[in-house]
C-alpha cells in the first residue's frame, strides 16, 4: 500500500463503541444501534484492508450487534399495563448498554490514574543508601552493646584479681577531687550547653591525670544514674554528651 | 497532646521520615518515637503544615498506608538535571484499565476481567505482575479453581494512593465527569 | 543579590541537597539553579539558617566537597532503632577480658595473655579471631617465635575510636576506681 493511513487503535470492541458512541453525540441509553452498527463494521473493513489482524473479540461484537440491531427491527410485542418495564425490559440493547457502562467506569479510572501517574512521576523520594544504614547499624557488630568501658571494667576485672593473687602494699593519697563534685560540675557544665557538649572538652581543664580519671567516673555515673546520655553521630566522630531528654525541655 | 516534647519529636519524626527508602507506617513512628498513635498523626499533620508553610522544595505526602517525605512535583525538572532517573513511559492504556478493574473488583480472576474489558488480558496481567503492581491472592473456588489477582502496596506508592479507599467512587466519578463534559460541549458549541 | 526568585531558588536547592546522598559542590548548585556563585552562597546561608531556626531533625552542613542535607546526630539512636532489627551478637566475659588485655597491651602473646587472665585463652583467642577484632600482629623473637596478637581496625571501628591512643588510660582508671568505689556505692545508695 502505497500511502499511509492513521487508524486509531482501540483497546477493544468496548473501547471502538466508546469512540463512536462519542464521536456522533449520541446518548449511550439510546443508542441509534443502525447507524453505529454500519461505522463499527467500516472500521474493521478498514483494518482488513490495512491487513491488520482483527482479533476474534471485534468480531464477535460486530455479530453482537447485527443480532441486535436484527431484534430492534422486529415488530415490538404488545404493551403490557407497566410500559415502562416494556421499554427498560424489552430492549435488546440493554445488555450491551450495561456492559459498556460497567466498561466506562473503569476506563474512567484508568484515565485517573494515568494522571496520578503522571504526577507521582514528578514527585522523588530520597534515594537513601539503605544499605549503608544497615552497615552502619545493622552489620555483624560483635561488640554490640559493649561500650568502651564494658572494656574497661573488663580489663579491671581481670587486673583486680592479679592484684588480689600478688598483693602489693601502695600507699594512695586522699584525692580532693571527688566524683560526686565532678557530677555536679559535668551537670553544671551541660545547663550552658543544651546543644550537647563534645565529650573531650571536658578534660580540657583537667590538671591531674587523676582528675582525669575523676571526671570519667562521673561521666559514667551520670550514665548510670540517667542524667546524661552519649551520643556519637558518625564512625570517629566527637563524642557528644547531652541532656537526656526528659532534662532536655525542661 | 500527651506527648511531653512535641518539637523534639516532631525532629524525630522529621529524621526517620529523611532516612526512610519507603513510606513510614504511622506504628513504625510510634514505636520508634515512643508515642501514641494520635498524637503521631497530630504531630504529623503539624510536620505537614509546617512544611506546606514554608513553601520549599519539599513536602510530606501520605501514601500507600505510611508517610513520606519528598520533593514537589514542580520541582521535577531541576531534579532530573541532578539526578536522571530510569525513565519509565507510563502504563499503556490495556495495562491501566486491567489495573483499574483489579484494584475495584479485588480479588478477581482473569476471566472476570475478560469479560469486563471485552479483550483479552494476558500481556496487560503479565505487566503488572511484572512491575509488582498486582500480585497472585489466591485462587478462586470452582471449577478449574482459577487465580485471583490483588494489587499491591506498590500500585498503591506508584499512584500515589493513601490506601485502596484513596481511589474515586466510580458511580460518582461518571456522573461528575459527565456533567464536565455537559459543560464542555456547551461551552464549545457557545 | 542578582537571582530573580530567591525564594523558589531556595526550593531548588533544598531539592538537590535532598535528593543527592552525597555532598553537592556549589558549583552542581549553580548549574542547576542556574545562578551566580555568590548568590549561591547567600542562599544556601539563609537556608541553613532556615533550617537552624525550625529546630527539626535536619540540618544543612558544608563539608569539604560541598553542602549536605543532613540528620542532626542528636537524633542518630532514632535512626538507629529504624534500621536495625533487635538482634544481639555479644561477647563472653572471657572473650571481653582477653580483648582489653589485648587493645592495652598490644602486641602480647597468647602466653602473656594467659599470664594475666590466669587461664588458658584459647577459644577466646579463636573467637575474637573469628569475628575480626583481633588479628595477628607478627611473632615475638624468642623461643619458638610465638604469635603476637593486636587489634583490629574494626576494634576500633565499633567503639568509634579513631586510634590506640584514644582508649582511656587503663592504670588511672584503675587505681582510682578502686579508691572511689566506697564513694561510688554510697552515691548511689543515696
Amino acid at each position: 500500500m502505497s500511502y499511509k493511513i492513521v487508524l486509531p487503535i482501540f483497546e477493544g470492541p468496548f473501547d471502538l463503541l466508546f469512540h463512536l458512541i462519542d464521536k456522533n453525540e449520541v446518548d449511550i441509553y439510546d443508542i441509534p444501534i443502525a447507524k453505529i452498527t454500519e461505522q463499527y463494521l467500516e472500521y474493521i473493513q478498514s483494518m482488513q484492508q490495512l491487513d491488520l489482524d482483527v482479533a476474534s473479540e471485534f468480531l464477535v461484537m460486530a455479530a453482537n450487534l447485527l443480532s441486535i440491531k436484527a431484534k430492534m427491527l422486529l415488530p415490538k410485542p404488545p404493551k403490557e399495563e407497566n410500559p415502562e418495564e416494556d421499554e427498560l425490559g424489552l430492549d435488546p440493547r440493554d445488555e450491551l448498554v450495561e456492559r459498556l457502562l460497567e466498561y466506562r467506569k473503569f476506563k474512567m479510572v484508568a484515565e485517573h490514574l494515568k494522571d496520578k501517574e503522571q504526577v507521582q512521576g514528578r514527585i522523588y523520594t530520597r534515594p537513601n543508601d539503605e544499605e549503608m544504614y544497615m552497615h552502619l547499624f545493622n552489620e555483624e557488630n560483635p561488640l554490640e552493646g559493649v561500650s568502651i568501658f564494658d572494656l574497661l571494667d573488663a580489663l579491671k576485672d581481670v587486673l583486680n584479681r592479679v592484684d588480689e593473687e600478688v598483693p602489693t602494699a601502695r600507699e594512695i593519697p586522699r584525692e580532693e577531687v571527688s566524683i560526686r563534685d565532678k557530677m555536679r560540675e559535668v551537670l553544671r557544665r551541660m545547663v550552658f550547653h543544651t546543644n550537647g557538649l563534645a565529650f573531650r572538652e571536658l578534660f580540657v581543664k583537667s590538671v591531674t591525670r587523676v582528675e582525669v580519671v575523676v571526671t570519667f567516673l562521673a561521666v559514667l555515673e551520670l550514665i548510670k544514674l540517667r542524667k546524661i546520655q552519649i551520643h556519637q553521630s558518625r564512625l570517629f566522630g566527637e563524642i557528644m554528651i547531652y541532656n537526656r531528654r526528659e532534662e532536655m525541655a525542661q | 497532646m500527651a506527648v511531653l516534647f512535641p518539637e523534639e519529636t516532631k525532629g524525630v519524626i522529621e529524621c526517620v521520615l529523611f532516612i526512610a527508602n519507603e513510606p513510614v507506617s504511622l506504628q513504625t513512628i510510634c514505636d520508634i518515637a515512643e508515642i501514641e498513635k494520635e498524637d503521631a498523626l497530630e504531630l504529623l499533620r503539624e510536620l505537614q503544615e509546617e512544611y506546606r508553610q514554608r513553601r520549599r522544595g519539599l513536602q510530606i505526602i501520605e501514601i500507600a498506608k505510611g508517610f513520606q517525605l519528598c520533593t514537589k512535583p514542580e520541582f521535577a525538572s531541576y531534579i532530573e538535571r541532578y539526578y536522571k532517573p530510569q525513565t519509565s513511559a507510563g502504563l499503556s492504556k490495556a495495562a491501566l484499565e486491567t489495573l483499574a478493574i483489579v484494584a475495584y473488583k479485588q480479588p478477581i480472576t482473569r476471566g472476570e476481567i475478560e469479560l469486563i474489558r471485552g479483550v483479552k488480558v494476558d500481556k496487560a496481567i503479565a505487566t503488572l505482575l511484572e512491575k509488582d503492581l498486582i500480585k497472585e491472592a489466591g485462587r478462586k473456588d470452582g471449577p478449574g479453581r482459577p487465580v485471583l489477582f490483588g494489587t499491591t502496596q506498590d500500585f498503591l506508592r506508584y499512584f500515589g494512593l493513601k490506601d485502596l479507599k484513596d481511589l474515586p467512587d466510580p458511580e460518582e466519578f461518571i456522573v461528575q465527569n459527565t456533567l464536565e463534559d455537559e459543560e464542555l460541549r456547551q461551552m464549545t458549541s457557545e
